[in-house]
């Protein structure tokens, strides 16, 4: 994704979702995009699949994927090429996801016998299998949403976003309605699914212990837009972006003493966002040049870059 | 236990009839015996998932539902079951924070009217300075900015500090904090912590910090006490019962809980299987006992009761003073993914500017 | 098994909906001394019938006196020697067993005065109108509504909602009064009213052409008058529904709209759906009444109308019976539909 | 930033059906004042069943206006007052009085009907003689009658006043009388074939205002042109003499809306409509609003044994067939306003309750309400200051929701027959209409309008309500 931006119309005026966003999500690695609400996460893996929605201002960039450029796609190709078959997606609120009055198994297989025109039991086994796969009997395939429990809907909503064998996957807060317990169960399976299938997946969540079981790399955003990007390891243990490294210490730690920190004041309203850097109000390194002109991408390091003239100043 | 404790729970039981057919009913233990105190200036944390009854239990304490079986005392007065009509002076004493600021916050009012209107309830004068000086506390300033918002203008987190504002005008002496970040940004989260833990040892007041997540969970308790499907299966100060879990569940649920650490994604977490049951029909025996690794038939037949394993420790495990390694390891030690080897814990991030 | 008892709940509970407005219909009746009259009515009848039955030669003392004893007898066999409270239970369960006595002034065709055979007769032409205008309806709604819902605020939204307000506001009846003033009195393209041509036609497809002939305009304005709630309802449900996470997913699964459309939509808002329908079927059962005097349809609707003006109480308790029966029957109906349309309510 | 209260009205003004709704709002409620102001509170009674108020009004006559899109010129209804005589004199022990009235008639059609009407006639022995010349604009004159008035009772003593207080009117077209003098006049001045039975079949006007026709028989042209009254009055004694006369001659049009059978302005009738129906819709459905809303807190917020009783009423009344069980029970009570009224609360109430109960419910569990438990806030702080704010704006779209149903129901009883007779509606006019057959005459004028603003003032609220729907459920707002 290169210069994504996606501004939606509202009666105040156009809201910035996402702005300017460049993201990469390299063949079988685990992105992790890391944020606060509204911070235009969701809004970018909208991008991806390109289910916007009718209040559309603005949306313009690139997407690249799999070398095929996705905006001059039209919408009908995008939803017969590109939707389920090649990039599929688990949603946030996995009680809503699924249709209540279909039966699940009917549900996880529907892409396979519209889109492929698969046979009923040919559908059935495939289907059965990516079940299994995910942890759930084979029984639930006749079963109705209401009859499963929460984290069997979640295994459902991911064998779902598996049955066409696509290259990439976003997670979408896909633990966020679940107890600690099936969290990390669930967040155990996409450990393994992407060591067994080499999947790339897209993760998207507010909580960023939470991401670090999974990703290999990380995207954090703020304010609509990414604010820093690099390896795990760098982002985890060498933050260059100030909000990254606030963010870092706002987290109470369960294995260490390290006693938790706040950031002071509130996210910007997108509709009329502040000048420059979008973090400068709430930075505690602020330079005058940061409300003035917007950081570029510098890189810190290999393959990590931050939005942030304090490494403008050391790196470029 | 002792009478200078804020609020004592002996026993408590919530049992409700659950409509299952026309004519049938069967009992819910939502609570099902809980003995605990708190102290004053002390913070009890009441960790669980969700179905553990620990939420009942806290409004249990605050009496917005009568319990079934056991005694209240607050400050040594029993309040089990005095009609509402006569616990106006309870009411005064002890307070509850709620989970949902979006939820807890009646939309129609400002914030000026919501913050006073426990003063009206309880006919208390000098209104607007009082008002002020709650709404400083919770460091909403200046005042006159937020004095006349509605709540759906506000962030989660300042929505929050109104319901502090709001509990803590009375100048109670107990409060009971149902998740009150759950719902809240990370970057805001720590702050309303800090504000509760502030005015906690400024008023020395007595809290019970109800949430299922452990790491907050330490931050924030002196004592912890691990619920699971209406009892506590263990309770100790929130350091030990962190460092050096008793008991199978809460070692599971620790082990569940991951830091941010990038080796985390090379290994694979070590999960109890299955997911909570229902508190309908609770398994016999330790209740634990269907998702336990350690699961023996003493398990299945017996209920283990809560004992004192070591001095200050109680866990409800008929095993805890044998399986303490295996449940340190569990907790913290990781699997690797590949070959299911223990890795050492990690000893944190170390974030520099 | 689940299902047949919850069914059976339902089955139960509006049986005694049936029997509550029975009951209710009944005291009333009694308290008001409607009913006093109404066996009155019904014994000075057959005594005048039994006057006439007995053979010319009887002698005038003795015929007074057979005429005496058989008045005392009926008097008797219908309970008017004791209060009305104390003939109750006999009156629920002759209306609930469908001895509906005899009218007073109306008449089948063939010239039977037993309330059962009168009303028996109108029930199939009430039947047609009404099953005929609401499958109108609903297909009319469903069609639009999920039009106008597919791009709201569009132009055949806007429409479509100011053409509902319109038609919600609009009685049904006087629809069929413009529809006769100028349809049948100015264009004369239709008959004002009834159900055949004075003398109907013989041949079979002749007459069925007749009907419906006679049936279009009563048809035409039901469907008028229903067919803007439907749509308004229609276009509000698959609005609600169109905005569900699912249905996100099912566009994100790469699914057709048409396919995300019927099965993710429409499939779900259909036991809302017929909710809607099921409370309209009040207002069309109601609005027949109305309708049917509009066009002096030989229904049950007009037969009521004209058993109020003849305060022939016989013909007002048993239709009323009857058409709570009919509703009754009809919501159950609807309910066993509901229950298989809707997975979540099999319990 | 807007309180909640301004951004709901934004948002329902921001609608167009709400405007619309609200702009015949307005029009009716001041349609409504201008009645109130202007008739008599017991209307019903006093005029409008009364017939002799309407007597002469022509009867079922279209309105005025369609004259303009007619090829034929109708005959306009022509009312004289005759307030005083224009020549009066006593002479000669002879009292002679004359009034006179001239007008023009030039219509294509002959009037409806014709009626002399006169007042406080008095005379000291012998009651005098009044006679009715009509003169045509062909210099003919008919005789039309002699008024026979009767000699006084023998208790009574001079002068003898009569019509004074109830004046006496004769209609003319059906007086034996005049038909006879009409014949005479047709025989004699026409030479034309006619019988009196002939003129009471066609009615004497046709003779009185035509000349033979070209067609021949028995058929007459109007004669158009001036036509003058004269009315005698001869007595005996100096103070013998007639107060006032009227004389009509009835049109085959009449004022704004026409008139039914009976000859009762329809504009008139169909004013006083509009109070009544926002009266109707009104009080119906705030009491509905108001039992329905009050029923559902106390179903949800109580529970218990109440809250059973609450909901085994609702699904009993919610499984009635209404109109039929409606129509039954104002035919065991009595067709009154309040009892329509009543009735129409005590069927529906329940849907409003369900609804309510099931948000009190949900509002109950919430945490706002449980936090003011906390505090110690009692119930009744509870249901007034946190319950029902957040009830009032759904009760208040229902309320309006409630209004053109109840408007409708009232117009559909009425049309049955079942509307209070005291208190005339638009679907009582209907009524009249459609039972005394002016559908099939196609007497359009008493049929549709009484409909078009049964419509209209049930669209108001429709519309008003449309407007409030976005409010109440944000799904539906409209993307801009």
């Amino acid at each position: 994704m290169s210069d994504v931006s996606l501004y939606y119309e509202t009666l105040r005026g156009p809201v910035q979702a996402v702005d300017s966003v460049n993201l990469e999500v390299p063949k079988g690695e685990a992105v992790g995009v890391v944020g606060e609400s509204g911070c235009g996460k969701t809004s970018t893996s909208i991008c991806i699949m390109r289910l916007l929605p009718d209040n559309i201002h603005t949306f313009t960039g690139r997407i690249l994927f799999d070398g095929r450029e996705l905006m001059d796609m039209t919408d009908s190709e995008i939803r017969s090429q590109i939707r389920w078959r090649e990039v599929s997606m688990v949603f946030q609120g996995a009680m809503n996801s699924l249709n209540p009055v279909i039966r699940v198994g009917e549900q996880i297989v529907e892409p396979l016998r519209v889109l492929d025109k698969v046979q009923k039991d040919e559908a059935r086994e495939r289907g059965v299998a990516r079940m299994r796969q995910t942890g759930l009997p084979a029984e639930a395939y006749r079963m109705y949403p209401h009859e499963l429990s929460g984290g069997m809907k979640q295994r459902v909503i991911i064998a779902m976003a598996l049955i066409m064998s696509p290259k990439l996957v976003i997670l979408d807060e896909p633990t966020s309605a679940l107890d600690v317990s099936v969290q990390a169960q669930i967040m155990n399976l996409l450990k393994d699914l992407k060591r067994e299938e080499d999947l790339s997946m897209l993760f998207i969540s507010h909580d960023i212990a939470l991401t670090s079981d999974l990703c290999d790399r990380f995207a954090v955003m703020y304010a609509g837009r990414v604010v820093e990007t690099g390896e795990a390891e760098q982002v985890l243990q060498d933050p260059q972006h100030p909000y990254t490294e606030k963010l870092l210490a706002s987290v109470p730690r369960l294995r260490s003493d390290v006693t938790p920190e706040f950031i002071p004041g509130a996210p910007p309203d997108l509709v009329n966002p502040p000048p420059g850097c979008r973090f400068h109000p709430r930075c505690p390194y602020v330079m005058d040049i940061c409300s003035k002109r917007e950081p570029e991408m510098f890189p810190t390091g290999d393959g990590q870059y931050a939005h942030c003239w304090l490494r403008g100043d050391e790196h470029g | 236990m002792n009478m200078a404790d804020v609020m004592l729970i002996e026993d408590i039981r919530m049992h409700y009839q659950v409509r299952t057919g026309i004519f049938k009913t069967i009992p819910l233990r939502a609570v099902d015996g809980v003995t605990l105190a708190v102290p004053p200036g002390q913070t009890l944390g009441l960790v669980g998932e969700s179905g553990s009854g620990k939420t009942s239990l806290g409004k249990l304490t605050l009496r917005l539902m009568e319990p079934t079986a056991g005694h209240l005392y607050f400050k040594g007065k029993e309040i089990t079951h005095v009609p509402e009509g006569r616990l106006k002076w309870f009411r005064r004493e002890a307070q509850m924070i709620f989970q949902d600021p979006f939820a807890s916050l009646d939309p129609f009012m400002t914030v000026d009217q919501i913050v006073e209107e426990p003063l009206i309830i309880h006919r208390i004068q000098g209104r607007e300075s009082k008002v002020h000086r709650a709404l400083e506390a919770v460091r909403l300033t200046p005042v006159e900015e937020f004095i006349n918002k509605y709540p759906h203008m506000l962030s989660g987190g300042q929505r929050q500090r109104v319901a502090i504002a709001r509990t803590l005008i009375l100048n109670p002496s107990y409060i009971v904090a149902d998740e009150p970040v759950s719902m809240i940004d990370a970057s805001s989260r720590v702050s309303v912590l800090q504000i509760l833990s502030r005015l906690q040892k400024e008023y020395n007041l007595a809290f019970i910090y109800i949430t299922h997540d452990v790491a907050t969970a330490r931050y924030f308790s002196d004592r912890l006490a691990v619920m699971y499907l209406g009892k506590i299966v263990e309770m100790a100060a929130a350091d030990e019962l962190i460092s050096t879990p008793l008991h199978p569940y809460t070692a599971a649920l620790i082990a569940a809980v991951p830091d941010p650490d990038p080796t985390n994604r090379l290994t694979k977490r070590r999960v109890i299987p299955g997911e909570p049951p229902s508190p309908i029909n609770p398994p016999p025996g330790c209740r634990f006992h269907p998702r336990c690794p350690y699961a023996a038939k003493i398990c299945r037949d017996e209920e283990p009761p809560l004992r004192e394993v070591e001095p200050g420790r109680y866990a409800a495990c008929h095993f805890s003073e044998k399986l303490q390694d295996d449940l340190l390891t569990l907790a913290h030690g990781h699997v690797d993914a590949s070959s299911g080897r223990s890795a050492q814990p990690p000893t944190g991030a170390s974030p520099k500017p | 098994m689940g299902l047949a008892r919850s069914l059976l709940i339902k089955a139960i509970s509006l049986f005694a909906v049936l029997m509550i407005v029975m009951g209710i219909i009944v005291v009333i009746l009694g308290f008001s001394g409607y009913s006093d009259r109404l066996l009155n009515a019904i014994v000075t009848q057959q005594t005048n019938a039994f006057a006439l039955s007995l053979p010319e030669g009887t002698l005038p003392e003795a015929r007074a006196q057979m005429i005496a004893d058989y008045e005392t007898t009926l008097t008797e066999a219908y309970g008017l020697n004791v209060p009305w409270w104390g003939r109750l239970p006999s009156m629920v369960w002759r209306v609930l067993s469908l001895d509906l006595g005899e009218a007073r002034t109306a008449q089948s065709y063939a010239g039977s005065k037993n309330i059962n055979a009168i009303i028996l007769e109108r029930l199939p032409n009430t039947i047609l109108l009404i099953t005929s205008a609401i499958v109108i309806s609903v297909i009319i709604g469903l069609f639009v509504g999920i039009k106008a819902a597919t791009v709201p605020g569009s132009i055949l939204d806007r429409v479509t909602s100011y053409f509902s307000a319109v038609s919600y506001a609009m009685p049904t009846w006087w629809i069929g009064i413009i529809f006769i003033l100028v349809l049948a009195v100015m264009l004369r393209w239709f008959p004002t009213g009834l159900m055949y041509s004075a003398p109907p036609p013989e041949d079979p497809l002749m007459r069925f052409l007749d009907v419906l002939w006679h049936a279009a305009l009563p048809i035409g304005a039901l469907t008028l008058g229903l067919s803007g709630i439907y749509i308004y309802q229609t276009r509000t449900v698959v609005l609600n529904t169109a905005q569900e996470d699912f249905v996100s997913v099912a566009r994100a699964k790469g699914l057709p709209e048409n396919i995300v459309r019927r099965r993710y939509v429409l499939r779900v808002a259909a036991p809302p759906l017929l909710t809607n329908v099921i409370l309209g079927l009040a207002g069309s059962i109601s609005g027949a009444i109305l309708t049917e005097t509009v066009f002096r349809w030989p229904g049950m609707g007009l037969l009521y109308y004209n058993a109020i003006f003849t305060a022939d109480e016989g013909i007002i308790v048993g239709l009323t019976f009857m058409f709570t029966l009919v509703y009754v029957v009809a919501r159950f109906v609807l309910e066993v539909l509901y229950v298989a349309l809707d997975p979540r309510v099999r319990y | 930033m807007p309180t909640r209260t301004q951004e709901a009205l934004q948002e329902f003004w921001a609608t167009k059906v709400a405007k619309v709704g609200v702009v015949f709002l307005v029009t009716l409620i001041l349609i409504s004042v201008f009645v109130l102001v202007f008739y008599p509170l017991n209307f019903g009674e006093e005029l409008w069943n009364n017939p002799i108020v309407w007597a002469d009004n022509p009867k079922a006559v279209g309105p005025s206006w369609t004259q303009a899109f007619s090829s034929q010129a109708q005959a306009e209804h022509l009312i004289f007052e005759l307030p005083e005589p224009v020549e009066s004199d006593f002479s000669q022990g002879f009292k002679r009085q004359l009034f006179q009235v001239s007008f023009l008639f030039e219509a294509d059609d002959f009037p409806q009907f014709t009626s002399f009407t006169m007042r406080d006639v008095q005379f000291q022995e012998d009651p005098p003689f009044v006679t009715l010349i009509l003169h045509r604009p062909d210099g003919e004159a008919i005789i039309l009658l002699d008024v026979d008035i009767p000699y006084p009772e023998p208790e009574d003593s001079p002068p003898y006043v009569f019509y004074s207080e109830d004046p006496r009117r004769i209609y003319l077209s059906g007086s034996p009388a005049v038909r006879l003098a009409v014949a005479t006049f047709a025989r004699r001045q026409l030479n034309m074939e006619v019988l009196v039975s002939d003129i009471a079949a066609v009615g004497p006007e046709k003779f009185m205002f035509g000349v033979p026709s070209s067609q021949g028989g028995r058929a007459t042209d109007v004669l158009k042109g001036e036509y003058t009254l004269s009315v005698l009055v001869e007595g005996v004694h100096a103070d013998d003499a007639m107060g006032s006369a009227r004389f009509v001659v009835a049109g085959q049009l009449f004022g704004l809306m026409g008139t039914d059978n009976l000859g009762r302005d329809l504009a008139v009738g169909l004013l006083f409509g509009f109070p009544v129906a926002l009266f109707i819709g009104v009080v119906t459905s705030t009491l509905t609003a108001g039992v329905g809303g009050i029923l559902g807190v106390i179903s949800g917020y109580k529970g218990g044994k109440v809250d059973m009783v609450i909901q085994r009423t609702v699904d009993i009344l919610n499984n009635v067939p209404l109109l039929p069980i409606l129509i039954f029970l104002l035919f065991i009570v009595g067709s009154s306003l309040w009892n329509i009224v009543i009735l129409l609360v005590v069927f529906g109430w329940t849907s409003l309750t369900i609804i309510v109960r099931s948000m009190v419910l949900q509002i109950r569990d919430g945490e706002f309400i449980q936090a003011s438990v906390a505090l110690g806030a009692g119930t009744r702080r509870i249901i007034f200051r946190h319950i029902l704010p957040q009830v009032a704006p759904f009760i208040l779209a229902q309320l309006i929701f409630f209004t053109p149903s109840a408007i409708l129901a009232e117009a559909a009883l009425s049309f049955l027959g079942l509307g209070d007779p005291s208190i005339p509606t638009w679907g009582q006019i209907l009524d009249r209409g459609f039972s005394d057959g002016a559908l099939y005459l196609g007497y359009w004028w008493w049929i549709i309008p009484p409909g078009i603003l049964i419509v209209i003032a049930a669209v108001t609220f429709v519309l008003i309500a449309l407007g409030f729907e976005p409010v109440i459920n944000p799904r539906l707002r409209r993307r801009r």
